[in-house]
């Protein structure tokens, strides 16, 4: 618990407990693939490692339904923009998983059709490595996220953003 | 390798029909046990895969290969591979006109030093490469062109090397005249440079949206 | 005023609207627990499992996300319509609830106590004309979302659940001959009178009427309108947040509602099994709520096995499907019912 | 005009769409759900891999030849591998040939088994998706214990493969060979008596002989259209000659054909794993190859029987330990050519399909 979360009243706390573990438990994925990383994210979709066990197995087609956007393979300049497109058209909250070296750093494409970092475009909450990361790494990555998630505290995150719009 | 105990006649016999019929665009010809490399006159090419296609039985289109010859330019080496007839740009062009008798029915292993440099080696070359059904003998007919010299388009030839010669534009450069849709394949529109050129970093020149 | 007629008269019901909220509620909410995990079972997986026990508050986690998540409203949309579609979508469903009985009528004292919030002689008109207006919220939502993909989930789900009500028409039609009567209450007693569920005594109109319930409910494999691989997601492309969780949770509901309804009309509501054969009545031991939910759990039960098992239709083959088998089907099913019942 | 204007709407599927594979961008025209116009919008994942490969040693090339086809990764390795050896004129020891003949066939199980996967799922029947990743897993586990990786595996080397087969792994060879066939049943019997199935693949997304010859179609697409065409009988390369298998052959060229070839090419590539396993000579597993490879000029092209078609290599040597010019004949780039041709006239809802009955893969077609 962070200090302001301390002084958060009982109730909002509550209210945040609450909050948080619905989030946490029912991120629901973008359906995004875009290289192998997709590959393997279906193959954490699949019997063996059975992401639905965490209530994610809902990848929506949509990205207006989705809450983490899951970068599943190298993102290339062209298609930049697109991604950045698709994560604005999710609405929030709303959380990035940058899945495999490419969309961590470019991976092993130093070349000038690649976006050297999903980051560069859109805000990342989990790095994964990996080319491309097995399934238990990317359950590994989504298990961070939803201690991520539970650490925070979204009705306090309100009130900071309106006492900084007033100041 | 197994391409020794494989019958060659197919491509033998193919490549004396094609000597026979076009003596003055052949410049330049090798082959490697099923696998028969021909290089041709640039404004010649619509004609002569024409003639493979219909006349010679090579039914199928494989791909097309497009290839940058900047670094062996200035020197311009004489191709001395055993098995082919070296770097291509780099391999002089014979005179036009020139046939190639010696070459063609010479085994394998002896091909390949054709002949002294006489004409300036060019930028680019384009490969076709060809394959005939069901005898699985392959031909691969290669032009040569210099800088912003456009080739004739295959299209009307072979429907299979649409894409592929708008993957060799977007990547080198190089003008398809006669070519249906000629637009960059991969690349958005924008992008400055064709990437595959040697001349162009492999980081890119802007980099980064 | 007394006590007891402000109990009567009042009291339930308030209890009853409650009841008829809260019965469709719990229902979706299992049912979308059942879905995820016999789903899961069917593909050797296991589903959720994290969140209480075996993973029952998974719907619950998804429901208050939803709750909390950001509400977007396209720039460029009809903001009306976008709005309204959602609520329409939802009311119709649970408005329809009202006059589905959800269990055998009973007395206290001299009040006769319905299981159900009103009482009308025509239940069964109500009930599917209440269901189809359904439709409207999705062709609003389709076409205020002023995007391509929902544009055509909204008119390929018009077509196709105005070519399913005929049959579903006709079928019904074939049950309200045989009881003589459009109220759902009396259709079940019809039934324990007869002896016999309508459904083994008219075996194609249950069928037909069940076939096309799926199609109704925009349910595999006649899940066009929102066929995740071709139209995204179909007519809720746009939507988000809780306007999402709208039409979620009214298809859930009107899964239910179908489920309801066949157990109603074909097979004997709240009946045990064979209800006028003696040695069968030790069944009747078992509280006619029990046998009402457990056909009702069986049906939606098939709705998720169908869903786990067969292939998308083709929009082509699902009209073909409705106007050159359904519909002569079912007009012949009806002259035949009642060629039959005049003859015997 | 006007009323034209009207009656046609553009669609534009992807670059994110479900059923795209990834990232095509299709552009569709449709009146009332019949396709008018398909137009595949590439470059999407256009990593510029040709351009990356001039700047690496041949040795460095394998690995990233793993990231084309992601599906298949072990038939990218070995096509690049033969053509460098062709190249360079090395021997590969007949054990090591063996090795790889049986990895490349189970790469194509494996491989198949995610597009039958990918195809149903296409048209709604999600369980069978489910169904081929798990039986897809197996081949993954063997390919893990083998080289240690379960999709870029990087399983071969120039001369060979990295390492011998094991107990271990021949063990879990010989279970899968055994449990699959059961696999192969189940999805069979969930589809090809489906009268849904039939009806949306049956007589869809038909292209003739002539033109799909004419497109350079190959591989499966090609044979379900008639043509025993299939590079492992009609040039051998890595010892597959001394294997006897049929080549499935159809020829209603439609969408239910494509499947039928592949599902019978499952069971031929089990019989192959089997015979090679049977046979596995003694010997070494690697040719000595040395670390820096210089191979003197010359140029060559070689191309094998990948899973999705004719996967084939280029490579200009210039006497260095860094190729001239690498090109890939991508199987999948060739077929997706021939989408429009397939889709026009059939409805929209058939598109998904017959792009899953080709079985493209991204990574290799932008490259």
């Amino acid at each position: 618990m962070t200090e302001s979360g301390e002084r958060h009243p009982f109730l909002l706390a509550k209210l945040d407990e609450l909050i948080s573990w619905s989030q946490k438990n029912s991120l629901w994925p973008f359906g995004s693939g875009l290289a192998c990383c997709a590959i393997e994210m279906i193959a954490t979709a699949a019997a063996k490692y059975d992401i639905s066990r965490f209530g994610m197995e809902l990848f929506r087609a949509s990205p207006r339904q989705a809450d983490v956007f899951i970068v599943a393979g190298t993102v290339t300049n062209k298609m930049a923009p697109v991604v950045r497109r698709l994560w604005e058209q999710m609405p929030d909250p709303k959380w990035v998983v940058a899945m495999g070296n490419c969309a961590v750093s470019g991976g092993p494409f130093p070349t000038y059709a690649v976006l050297q970092g999903v980051d560069k475009i859109i805000p990342v909450d989990v790095y994964i490595a990996g080319c491309p990361p097995t399934p238990q790494g990317l359950l590994h990555g989504l298990i961070t996220l939803q201690n991520q998630i539970a650490r925070s505290h979204p009705t306090l995150e309100i009130f900071d953003r309106d006492a900084r719009r007033t100041d | 390798m197994l391409d020794g105990q494989i019958d060659v006649a197919p491509v033998a016999q193919a490549f004396e029909r094609l000597r026979d019929r076009f003596p003055e665009s052949v410049l330049d010809a090798s082959y490697a046990g099923r696998e028969l490399a021909v290089r041709v006159r640039r404004e010649d090419i619509i004609p002569v895969l024409r003639f493979l296609k219909h006349e010679a039985g090579f039914n199928s289109l494989t791909d097309v290969v497009g290839i940058d010859n900047l670094k062996s330019l200035p020197t311009g080496r004489a191709g001395d591979a055993p098995a082919s007839r070296g770097a291509a740009g780099a391999a002089p062009s014979l005179p036009a006109g020139r046939t190639v008798e010696a070459t063609a029915a010479l085994p394998v292993s002896q091909k390949g030093e054709t002949t002294a440099a006489s004409e300036p080696p060019k930028r680019f070359s384009i490969l076709y490469q060809l394959y005939r059904f069901p005898e699985a003998c392959r031909i691969r007919i290669s032009v040569d062109l210099a800088e912003a010299e456009p080739v004739d388009s295959v299209v009307p030839v072979y429907r299979a090397a649409d894409w592929a010669e708008r993957e060799i534009f977007d990547m080198f450069g190089i003008d398809f005249t006669g070519h249906p849709d000629l637009r960059r394949i991969y690349l958005p529109d924008e992008f400055e440079g064709f990437p595959l050129r040697k001349d162009f970093p492999l980081e890119g020149k802007t980099g980064g949206v | 005023m007394t006590g007891k007629a402000f109990l009567f008269e009042l009291l339930i019901p308030v209890i009853k609207i409650v009841a008829v909220i809260l019965y469709p509620m719990i229902m979706v909410v299992v049912m979308i627990w059942l879905e995820r995990r016999v789903v899961a079972w069917i593909q050797g997986r296991i589903g959720p499992n994290r969140v209480g026990w075996q993973g029952i508050l998974q719907p619950f986690a998804d429901a208050f996300k939803l709750f909390f998540k950001e509400d977007i409203i396209p720039r460029e949309a009809d903001k009306l319509l976008f709005n309204i579609a959602p609520i329409l979508v939802m009311f119709s469903t649970l408005l329809a609830f009202c006059f589905i009985p959800l269990g055998e009528s009973f007395r206290i004292g001299t009040y006769t106590l319905h299981l159900r919030i009103a009482d009308s002689p025509v239940g069964l008109l109500l009930v599917l004309g209440l269901s189809s207006i359904g439709v409207f919220g999705i062709i609003f939502g389709g076409w205020a979302s002023n995007s391509k993909y929902p544009l055509m989930g909204a008119l390929r789900s018009v077509i196709q659940i105005l070519s399913y009500e005929i049959p579903i028409g006709l079928t019904v039609l074939t049950v309200v001959f045989l009881s003589r009567s459009m109220d759902l209450v009396r259709i079940v007693e019809s039934q324990r009178e007869g002896g016999v569920w309508f459904g083994l005594l008219m075996p194609v109109s249950f069928v037909v009427f069940w076939i096309s319930g799926i199609a109704e409910t925009n349910r595999a494999p006649f899940d066009l309108p929102e066929a995740e691989n071709e139209l995204v997601a179909g007519y809720h492309t746009e939507y988000s947040g809780m306007k999402f969780a709208y039409f979620y949770i009214a298809e859930y509901a009107h899964m239910v509602l179908v489920s309801s309804l066949v157990v109603i009309l074909f097979f004997g509501g709240w009946l045990p099994p064979f209800p006028s054969i003696k040695a069968f009545a030790f069944l009747h031991w078992i509280p006619g709520f029990v046998w009402y939910l457990i056909k009702i759990m069986f049906f939606l039960y098939l709705y998720v096995w169908i869903r786990a098992t067969f292939p998308r239709y083709r929009f082509d083959a699902l009209i073909k499907l409705v106007w050159k088998w359904f519909i002569p089907l079912s007009l012949a099913n009806f002259l035949v019912v009642v060629a039959l019942r005049y003859v015997l | 005009m006007a009323s034209k204007a009207f009656k046609e709407i553009d669609l534009n599927m992807g670059p994110q769409h479900p059923s795209t594979h990834g990232v095509l961008r299709l552009k569709v025209s449709i009146d009332n759900e019949v396709v008018l116009h398909v137009e595949p919008v590439l470059g999407y994942l256009h990593r510029g891999m040709e351009k990356l490969w001039e700047s690496q040693t041949y040795h460095q090339i394998i690995p990233l030849t793993d990231r084309l086809d992601y599906l298949a990764s072990l038939s990218n390795n070995l096509g690049y591998c033969l053509t460098v050896e062709k190249l360079a004129g090395i021997e590969v020891p007949k054990r090591a040939q063996y090795i790889r003949v049986i990895l490349a066939e189970l790469q194509r199980l494996a491989s198949h088994l995610a597009w039958i996967g990918f195809m149903a799922n296409d048209v709604g029947a999600m369980t069978v998706l489910l169904y081929g990743f798990e039986a897809r897993e197996s081949f993954l586990d063997i390919f893990e214990t083998y080289a240690g990786g379960r999709l870029t595996i990087h399983g071969m080397r120039l001369g060979g493969v990295p390492f011998d087969l094991d107990e271990t792994v021949i063990g879990m060879i010989r279970k899968v060979l055994e449990t699959t066939p059961k696999w192969i049943a189940d999805i069979e019997g969930l589809l090809t008596d489906n009268r849904i199935w039939r009806h949306r693949t049956e007589g869809i997304g038909i292209i003739p002989q002539s033109d799909a010859l004419e497109n350079g179609l190959t591989g499966p697409c090609l044979r379900a259209a008639g043509m025993a065409w299939d590079l492992r009988r009609d040039l051998p390369y890595s010892s597959y000659e001394d294997f006897d298998f049929d080549i499935p052959v159809r020829t209603a060229s439609d969408v239910l054909d494509r499947y039928f070839v592949r599902m019978e090419e499952m069971r031929q590539s089990l019989r192959i794993v089997r015979q090679a396993l049977d046979r596995l000579p003694a010997g070494e597993h690697i040719a000595k190859v040395p670390r820096t490879l210089r191979i003197p000029p010359g140029e060559i092209y070689h191309s094998i029987e990948a899973p999705k078609g004719e996967l084939g290599f280029f490579i200009r040597s210039n006497g260095t330990d860094k190729p001239e010019r690498v090109k890939m004949r991508s199987p999948s780039f060739i077929n997706l050519m021939s989408l429009e041709q397939m889709c026009k006239g059939n409805l929209f809802s058939d598109i998904v399909g017959v792009l899953g009955s080709l079985d493209i893969v991204l990574g290799e077609i932008d490259k």
